[in-house]
């Protein structure tokens, strides 16, 4: 299986049945093809909508009906337009259950870095502050390393997105949930060792006692 | 007393550096005539508020491509790489906001008040240079109100008096924006009669619109 | 002519053609019926709408539509309704041209006292605060005096509603207005004379030179 | 997953003690049938959070005249006598806040925010107890967000899953005051099938929405 569909199945597994969600462009927006059978949730687009569903079929897309990508997407029945003012006061108002994002580096504090490499890469936080503000949860979904480096680290060091926000890491190789005391690891995958995943992760990583093989 | 105009009409009021605010997301809810119009005319050295630059061959990203913008907020440049490149050289002064900030910040501006208090930004380079404020013993940013000389909006649907109903996406920063600067123009995908338009429905009252350009569909 | 309508009519003349007005309960509503021809003003009705018309005739009263006392009331073609933060942000956004309004006391800073008498009457002050602050225009529409006493006074006595914040003053003796210097008579009634006008007035009148009869 | 049920189910949440907004101005847009059923079911020391109290026999004034509110915010109660009666008699601890800032602290209250800086009150008895502060070189009271446990709201259109849409002047606090209690209930005086209100008109989304009582009509 696929690394990044690997990710994306065990994020979706997070979800409850009407959990509203919001969903990071990239490997995130994966997650919703992989929502367990009973589960509906409810995705919020940032760009000002609630109910987002599937892309459109070729030559049926509606020029105004874009995601936070910009890219054509679908609404479902029920669903509601609104504009931006609204759009983060639903996200910064707690009432989004679960965002899904992305990272550069997260780190045993629970921070994240997601924004900017400073003399590389200068994109902008768009609605990724906001959202891991004050989303109920924030789950990352990432690879573990990136060109072989760690991502999960003692400190970030590029520029932060939040302090402290980040509620579970999922990445290939297993589950990690920060805590107050530092990183748990809870789950691992079937084909990793715990050395494996030390190994490649800065933080110092303290194992679940109940530690379990990675749901997907 | 209708608001119609053409174009150039409703352009005259823009002038070389002026704050200017231009709504839409990734382009969707941009209005693309009044900006195509703006180059045209020639203005030069903005000061553009808007939340991301788009493309560099579509909305705002247009005037990025075609150096009129001299300083820019914005919350997302990263889809139009010319903006970052003429921001590395010196040649537009950008400042990142968060969106929803941005947002908040443009609706108090339209609204009277003298800035928000956010938690967004609290602990990240945002906070630079910004009041901390702590209510109930979580810490806030205070956040001040921004407005513009213009903003340049988009309706999908619009009357004679201004009135404007958005479609789908289209509604994102445009109704903030029509609250916050001292001239609002308004393109009209549609312009339908007065009444056409269910007063329950209106989301930006006539009484925020100067003028009404027709635009393309 | 009555008293009240020699003021509302005064006050009509005011307002220009495209006009923002938020007309206050009570005599400030009368004025709406004295607009000159030729004058179009836009009123706002702070419980939501904007291009409020006439009261409705007998029988056609709609529930869900009434102006800010609670009495029923109609909207013209145009019109849009919205909530009442959107309502405010109108009001103390400046948008709103003028608002009309009646008070208890004014004074020579132009402080308004329009919302309780301590101990009496304390009705609270509805939206009349955001409207002082946040209207373009501040005209206070009221009797020259209560009860024989004077109610444009050195110093309010009573809670402010805002302060320095009123620009005209039109009772049925005269059009005051507040600047730096103190209070300027502007018109006088055909039947009162600046002595008569004093004399009901705590605070000290300045004649403007080009002092004018009322214009009704 | 229908979010419509029965009266006393929805009241079922609601206990002595709560705090609970209830919206509507001058009883239009309140929610008469829920707020009969709080009386019917004999809560009792609420602290309500209202633009007015209507009148002593209708919207939020019934409570009053029973004898259900411990604690009162609102701007305005001058409409119903006996709301003065029992605060000089000490019956109602009232406090009267200004009828935009009680919008904006709802609004804050339901989006996150710390708070926000009005103009309004500057120099009179609001501004007691209140920071102040200076922008631009003007001053500001810094006001707080207001939220609550149970919101109870009215729509003249709702739909199963509790988007709202409302006709005339009943909106005036229910759209911030569904986004700011633990709890929303929302009396509609219709209710229709999902995807009759047009996505683009629905002004309160489902999302804020816990349950669907039917009203009178």
């Amino acid at each position: 299986m696929d690394i990044r569909e690997r990710i994306a199945r065990r994020v979706a597994k997070e979800l409850s049945d009407g959990d509203i969600v919001n969903l990071g462009i990239g490997m995130p927006t994966m997650v919703s093809d992989f929502i367990p059978e009973g589960v509906e949730v409810i995705l919020q687009s940032e760009n000002g909508f609630i109910g987002m569903g599937a892309a459109p079929k070729e030559g049926e897309e509606d020029p105004d009906i874009v995601n936070a990508g910009g890219m054509p997407i679908t609404v479902k029945t029920g669903a509601s337009f609104f504009d931006s003012a609204v759009s983060f006061g639903i996200i910064r108002g707690g009432h989004v259950d679960a965002t899904i994002l992305g990272a550069l580096q997260v780190d045993e504090k629970g921070n994240l870095a997601s924004w900017m490499i400073p003399g590389k890469m200068v994109p902008g936080m768009g609605g990724a502050m906001d959202l891991v503000v004050g989303a109920k949860r924030v789950i990352i979904a990432m690879e573990h390393t990136a060109k072989g480096k760690p991502k999960i680290l003692k400190e970030c060091s590029l520029p932060l997105t939040a302090v402290g926000e980040v509620d579970l890491i999922v990445t290939e190789m297993g589950v990690i949930e920060p805590t107050e005391k530092g990183l748990v690891l809870k789950e691992i995958a079937e084909d990793v060792t715990v050395e494996d995943i030390q190994a490649v992760t800065e933080a110092n990583l303290m194992i679940d006692p109940n530690l379990k093989t990675m749901d997907i | 007393m209708s608001k119609i105009v053409e174009l150039e009409k409703a352009l005259e009021y823009v002038k070389d550096g002026m704050t200017v605010m231009i709504a839409g997301f990734m382009g969707v809810g941009t209005p693309e005539t009044l900006v195509d119009g703006l180059i045209e005319k020639g203005v030069k050295d903005l000061f553009i508020i808007c939340t991301d630059t788009a493309r560099p061959e579509k909305g705002i990203g247009k005037l990025i491509v075609n150096d009129r913008v001299k300083k820019l907020i914005a919350s997302h440049i990263g889809t139009n790489p010319v903006t970052g490149q003429k921001m590395n050289a010196g040649e537009i002064d950008v400042t990142l906001v968060p969106q929803g900030t941005l947002a908040e910040r443009i609706r108090a501006g339209g609204a009277g008040l003298g800035g928000i208090l956010t938690p967004t930004g609290i602990g990240t380079v945002v906070e630079e240079g910004k009041e901390k404020i702590t209510v109930d013993g979580k810490q806030y940013l205070l956040e001040l109100p921004l407005k513009a000389d213009i903003a340049l909006i988009r309706g999908s649907k619009v009357d004679k008096l201004g009135n404007v109903w958005y479609k789908g996406a289209t509604r994102n920063f445009n109704p903030m924006m029509a609250t916050a600067a001292d001239i609002v123009i308004v393109e009209a995908e549609e312009i339908v009669e007065i009444g056409e338009i269910d007063p329950n429905d209106v989301v930006t009252s006539g009484i925020f619109v100067d003028y009404v350009v027709k635009g393309e569909e």
